[in-house]
């Protein structure tokens, strides 16, 4: 069950009263919180409906602005994590490796890219594609936005895929290697199959990173994602609040949809394979530290298991 | 796009060949460049880019227009990505070194946008203790606290937009830029602001293009010219921008042969 | 390289160092009192916990900030410096960027104590209870103290995203690292290599060390079991 | 103690019937054990056994009917529940010692942080019941520095530092290396001679036979015998605990 | 099969030596299991029993000593190392079946990856083997999906899918719930009276009694005793082992 359950005991009719009072009192702290912001808004005339009006009943600002924007959004979200997917395993399947100084040089590659702000990787790439190649300005922002998260969600990922095959009980390999299985084929066969799909929901959940993180690009480079359409239509209705508004309600609906995705992917692999198999927390991993290591930190039974 | 293997060739070659022409402007920038939900473009800027296209030999229709960036125009023109830009792109020798330009078709000068009701602020070296907003890397603010006010606050951005919010808001208390771009603001918001009307430097606006391409420039020029001469230059500004009480400047005189 | 003395590197490197520091404090707070609400036994107060999360961390920061400084400042009024300072702006926008890095960092924080709380076996606080401790007791002698030895890895990958997320302070003017390299690039566009390596290693050197040293007190601290 | 108390069995459940959600895990449970019993709780796995134990002392809410310890219904919540639940100790089959404490401190927490105890005594106390279960040399140490016999005993110790009226074990020493199971079961016997009132679960049947007064067989949330160990291994009545007695004792 | 490769016992240690960093785990060991017997290793937790086994396919390394399977010395590595394992069946306590893969493609994966066998006939052969063991029935089911005891018979059909020569279990037992351990060990006891040769490490004393030809005691490291077991039960020689055997046999 979920953690609150074990921290206290289920109430009685005392702990329901108190509880009831408790929920009184927030409710009204919300409330009145609630009230002041409407009085503001409604004072700068934030709320004025020549301003709403274009983003609540007007069709053509979504088909024009906001629609392509996600659009592009969910292009270089996807493409990044498509690309990433690969090369991360790559280089965390490379850092479990028997040669010292394959695990060296992955290492340092991924502690690197982790260590360095994406947003710093994306202007880097736009400048990199300007100079020494012939990629287009119209695609050049794509590149840039794309590259960086790339090379940030990569080094991301080889550590999910490596704290995943760490994860694993030891008896799965033992078991493998004792039937006659060479290293590769246990890897293969095995360990990476397992990981990964205990991994999934992980996944997702990095999509909602990167999708966040497609953001910066548009802000500095000029990347037509969704958070920069607010110039465009602000400069058709003056109306910059309510379009940020709406443009967050829009990050906020997809992301939940995949954050609910991931979560439903968690429960589907559980309720397949009790026990063995499951990932870390993948609340936790999106946003990862170089120079820890996550994987043996997080043994210890979790108590919703 | 104008990319590919025309990419080499002048601009009237290029024109000749395709009758097709790919324009720089902006899309967010009120009665200068700006996409409208319909997908079209307006502004003074357009105007501008379809009467000079329309001079070429191109139908208005033939145009594409592409977005450039502030940071990125002088490499679009120089990868032939776009055919020229109309994007309220000030001359100046630093960028004279990569690209050519054309008019200058408009002279603009930075101003200060404020609250219709403020009878405080009369110019730049009345902001001493004022809050001043425009976006990020712009020189024009850092000019009026080093040249004009010292003790003015600074307020930067990544765009306008949240310069114009903060001075609806009445959190800032002048926005500044080029005026013609703040007449663009003053109209959208008609009736909230007024421009100072002190433009207090110089920017002209050209039509860049690539470098050392003379006769595409001398036919822009002459373009612009008839656009002058025909009024309609005066029409564009008046449509675009005039209902903003802004004083349309006389037209420039074509300097960049 | 003499260009490089023509910018106040230290000066940007400094303000990303002042934002994560009270960013850090500001989260650790912040996200504690979050986590305390996802786990209370008031069911409103957990949905609040839970709607808080899932709206702010599925908005992007640069959303966020720039929330901060156009609805909180600009529209509902709330400054956080004296607003007759000569340098009003400059520090009511360094504290509107802590104020978002905090209201967005602070989820991640929540997420680490609350998953601390999740490996600390049910055992543990089932035995407190069967021993007869109330719930303040179970929670403050046998829960949170190795819930927070579990929390200190998670808690430094928060700490070290954070550093990186100042960056994006730069979208309401806040002078610091990204911005400097922003303008840097534009400036010197023939020295961009060099231009990345310095905020490259400026990063690393802020991050590194700090993953290293909290991932050792991090295996320190851990409850053996 | 009044004649009355006397009489009073420790633990009463009366018609106790317990779900999780659509599972109906405890099905109209009766069970008495008067004071100074000790009562053996078998059956498979799933059967119920542990719910039943933990429902005694409220680590899980009952849908319905009564439970009384030592004549008193179970609290709800709150303080009283607090103080009912230090009077029934409980030994889990983990152990479940705080991993961040010494075995001493462990013994000591409850007696200090719940009944108030002057810390200096509560060690003095602890070390007593530590040598009582034969590991008053392991005060200072860890429990994961502990072999699970070890901790076991700790455990119980544990238990013992409130002066609980009745103890509660749920499968003790199914966790155990076989060697170990002996010192554990050991200390087990050696409570119920002195008297102790005990509730256990556990699969050891030589325990069964030579330390219990009754057996109570458990099979999918109900109480399907309750009889003298003697009979119920020589003799058992039911079918199914035919068929568990046969599936257990061959090996 | 010649009448030498009748004498070679099918494992021979000499010597082997084996330390965990400054632990000394096997200590000079001398062991030899003839072709067709079953011998069981008893000994208290941590005296090297399952160490003993892995080091019998190289799962773990020997830091001296010399083991032969067979007749043939262990190979390092590589190919050779591979093909030696997968002539040496192996029984974890934990089952260790593949997660991710159903009952019937656990027990195909080795012929199929190691042997290069055809699918189809495979998968004919594992359903047999499935068979024999009881779960023919589970099949298409996950690991997740069966009871201990179903996993570690399923287990055993898949080290018994590559036609081992010899079997090795680590206490197959430890880890099921009471009433799946007979069935567990109805399997082995069948696979023992079929003539496999089996090393067994177990607490189960009545399987020792019945199914083992030969019963060898470890303590610290080192081989106590090596003898019948009727022998071992009823008269153990060293000091050790009836300590062992009386805390094992009192419960
Ligand atoms: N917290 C819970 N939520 C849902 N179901 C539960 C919970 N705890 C136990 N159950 C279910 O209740 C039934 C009885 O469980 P219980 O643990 O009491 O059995 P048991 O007899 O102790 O078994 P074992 O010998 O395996 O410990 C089982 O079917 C179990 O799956
Ligand atoms: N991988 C390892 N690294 C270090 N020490 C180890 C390792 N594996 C085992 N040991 C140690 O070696 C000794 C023998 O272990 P082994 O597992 O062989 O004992 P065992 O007889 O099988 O015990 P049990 O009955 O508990 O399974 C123990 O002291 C153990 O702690
Ligand atoms: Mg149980
Ligand atoms: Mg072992």
């Amino acid at each position: 069950m979920s953690a609150p359950s074990v921290l206290y005991d289920a109430p009685g009719p005392k702990a329901r009263g108190r509880n009831v009072g408790y929920t009184a009192a927030f409710a009204l702290a919300l409330l009145a919180v609630a009230w002041v912001v409407y009085l503001k808004f409604d004072e700068k005339g934030q709320l004025d409906w020549t301003l709403w009006q274009p983003l609540l009943a007007d069709g053509r600002t979504w088909t024009e602005f906001l629609l392509p924007g996600l659009l592009n959004t969910l292009i270089a979200g996807a493409l990044a994590i498509v690309i990433a997917l690969p090369v991360g395993a790559i280089f965390g399947i490379a850092r479990l490796s028997d040669h010292a100084w394959i695990r060296t040089v992955a290492g340092t590659v991924v502690e690197f890219f982790r260590a360095i702000p994406v947003l710093i990787l994306m202007i880097f790439a736009n400048e990199f594609y300007f100079l020494f190649t012939d990629v287009p300005a119209d695609s050049r922002p794509l590149y840039a936005v794309v590259t960086g998260l790339v090379l940030y969600n990569a080094s991301v990922l080889a550590e999910v895929v490596r704290s995943g095959i760490l994860s694993l009980p030891k008896g799965q390999s033992e078991a493998a290697m004792a039937l006659g299985l060479r290293k590769t084929q246990t890897m293969l066969t095995i360990l990476l199959p397992q990981a990964v799909t205990a991994m999934l929901p992980a996944i997702v959940s990095q999509l909602v990173v990167v999708l966040k993180d497609t953001a910066l690009g548009g802000a500095i480079l000029g990347y037509e994602d969704l958070l920069i359409q607010y110039r465009v239509i602000s400069a058709n209705f003056a109306n910059t609040i309510p379009t940020l508004i709406v443009i967050a309600i829009i990050y906020i609906v997809v992301n939940f949809a995949l954050t609910q995705l991931a979560v439903w992917l968690e429960r589907w692999l559980r309720s397949r394979r009790r026990g063995a198999l499951t990932g870390p927390d993948p609340d936790m991993l999106e946003e990862q530290a170089p120079g820890l290591d996550l994987s043996d930190t997080r043994k210890g039974q979790p108590v919703s298991a | 796009g104008g990319a590919g293997a025309n990419a080499d060739k002048p601009l009237l070659d290029r024109v000749k060949e395709s009758k097709k022409l790919t324009i720089g402007i902006k899309y967010d920038q009120p009665g200068l460049g700006r996409r409208t939900p319909d997908g079209k473009f307006q502004g003074f800027d357009v105007d501008v880019a379809k009467y000079v296209a329309k001079e070429l030999g191109v139908d208005e229709s033939a145009i594409t227009f592409k977005e450039t960036p502030s940071a990125q125009r002088e490499n679009m023109i120089e990868k032939g990505e776009v055919d020229f830009i109309v994007a309220t792109y000030s001359i100046t020798d630093a960028r004279k070194k990569k690209v050519s330009f054309a008019g200058p078709y408009f002279i603009a000068g930075q101003d200060l946008l404020i609250r219709a009701e403020d009878n405080e602020i009369t110019g730049p070296d009345s902001l001493n203790g004022k809050k001043l907003c425009s976006v990020k890397g712009s020189t024009p603010a850092q000019k009026i606290q080093k040249d004009y006010s010292h003790e003015a606050q600074l307020q930067e951005y990544g765009g306008y937009s949240e310069c114009i919010t903060q001075l609806l808001n009445g959190t800032v208390d002048a926005v500044t830029t080029d005026d013609v771009i703040l007449a663009g603001y003053a109209t959208q918001n008609s009736g909230k602001f007024k421009l100072v009307g002190k433009p207090f430097t110089e920017e002209r606006y050209g039509i860049g293009l690539r470098k050392d391409d003379k006769a595409g420039r001398d036919a822009i020029n002459k373009a612009i010219q008839k656009m002058i001469d025909e009024g309609v230059w005066k029409q564009a500004l008046e449509k675009n921008v005039g209902p903003s009480g802004y004083k349309i400047p006389a037209p420039p005189e074509i300097t960049e042969k | 390289m003499d260009f490089l003395s023509r910018y106040d590197l230290l000066g940007a490197f400094w303000v990303t160092v002042q934002l994560t520091v009270f960013s850090a404090i500001g989260s650790l707070v912040w996200g504690t009192v979050l986590a305390a609400m996802r786990v209370s036994p008031v069911p409103l107060m957990r949905s609040f916990g839970t709607a808080y999360i899932n709206l702010v961390r599925n908005t992007p920061l640069t959303l966020v900030i720039i929330g901060a400084s156009l609805g909180l400042y600009s529209t509902l009024g709330v400054a956080l410096v004296e607003r007759e300072s000569p340098t009003f702006i400059e520090d009511n926008n360094f504290w509107l960027a802590v104020l978002g890095l905090v209201v967005y960092t602070a989820t991640f924080v929540c997420e680490s104590i609350r998953s601390g709380i999740n490996t600390v076996p049910a055992g543990q606080a089932e035995a407190a209870r069967a021993l007869g401790l109330g719930f303040g007791q179970t929670l403050g002698i046998v829960v949170l103290p190795q819930a927070f030895r579990s929390v200190v890895a998670p808690l430094a990958s928060v700490l070290i995203a954070l550093t990186k997320n100042t960056t994006v302070a730069a979208a309401i003017g806040v002078a610091e690292a990204a911005g400097l390299m922003k303008e840097m690039i534009e400036n010197e566009s023939d020295k961009i290599l060099v231009v990345f390596g310095v905020f490259a290693v400026g990063f690393v050197l802020l991050t590194l060390p700090t993953g290293l040293l909290l991932g050792w007190v991090a295996k320190k601290m851990a409850v053996k079991r | 103690m009044t004649a009355t108390a006397a009489d009073t069995p420790m633990i009463r459940m009366t018609g106790v019937d317990k779900f999780f959600g659509p599972l109906h895990v405890l099905k109209d449970i009766h069970l008495e054990v008067p004071r100074g019993q000790v009562v053996v709780v078998l059956g498979p796995s799933g059967s119920g056994k542990s719910t039943l134990c933990r429902t005694i002392n409220r680590l899980e809410p009952v849908d319905s009917g009564v439970i009384e310890v030592d004549g008193q219904p179970l609290p709800a919540e709150g303080k009283a529940l607090a103080r009912l639940r230090a009077d029934v100790g409980m030994v889990f089959q983990q152990f479940n010692l705080f991993a961040h404490k010494t075995i001493a401190e462990n013994v000591m927490l409850a007696p200090v942080k719940v009944r108030k105890a002057n810390k200096a005594e509560a060690r003095r106390r602890a070390l007593e019941l530590l040598e009582r279960v034969g590991i008053a040399n392991q005060a200072e140490k860890y429990p994961a520095q502990l072999s699970g016999g070890q901790q076991q005993r700790a455990a119980i110790a544990r238990a013992l530092a409130m002066r609980p009226k009745v103890m509660l074990f749920d499968e003790p020493t199914s966790a155990l290396d076989p060697e170990m199971v002996q010192e554990v079961l050991d200390v087990m016997t050696t409570l119920a001679a002195d008297g102790m009132t005990m509730l256990v679960v556990t699969h050891e049947m030589g325990f069964a036979r030579r330390a219990a007064d009754r057996v109570v067989f458990m099979s999918e949330g109900e109480i399907v015998e309750d009889t003298a160990p003697g009979e119920f291994f020589d003799a058992p009545r039911s079918e199914r605990a035919k068929d568990f007695l046969g599936k257990i004792l061959t090996h």
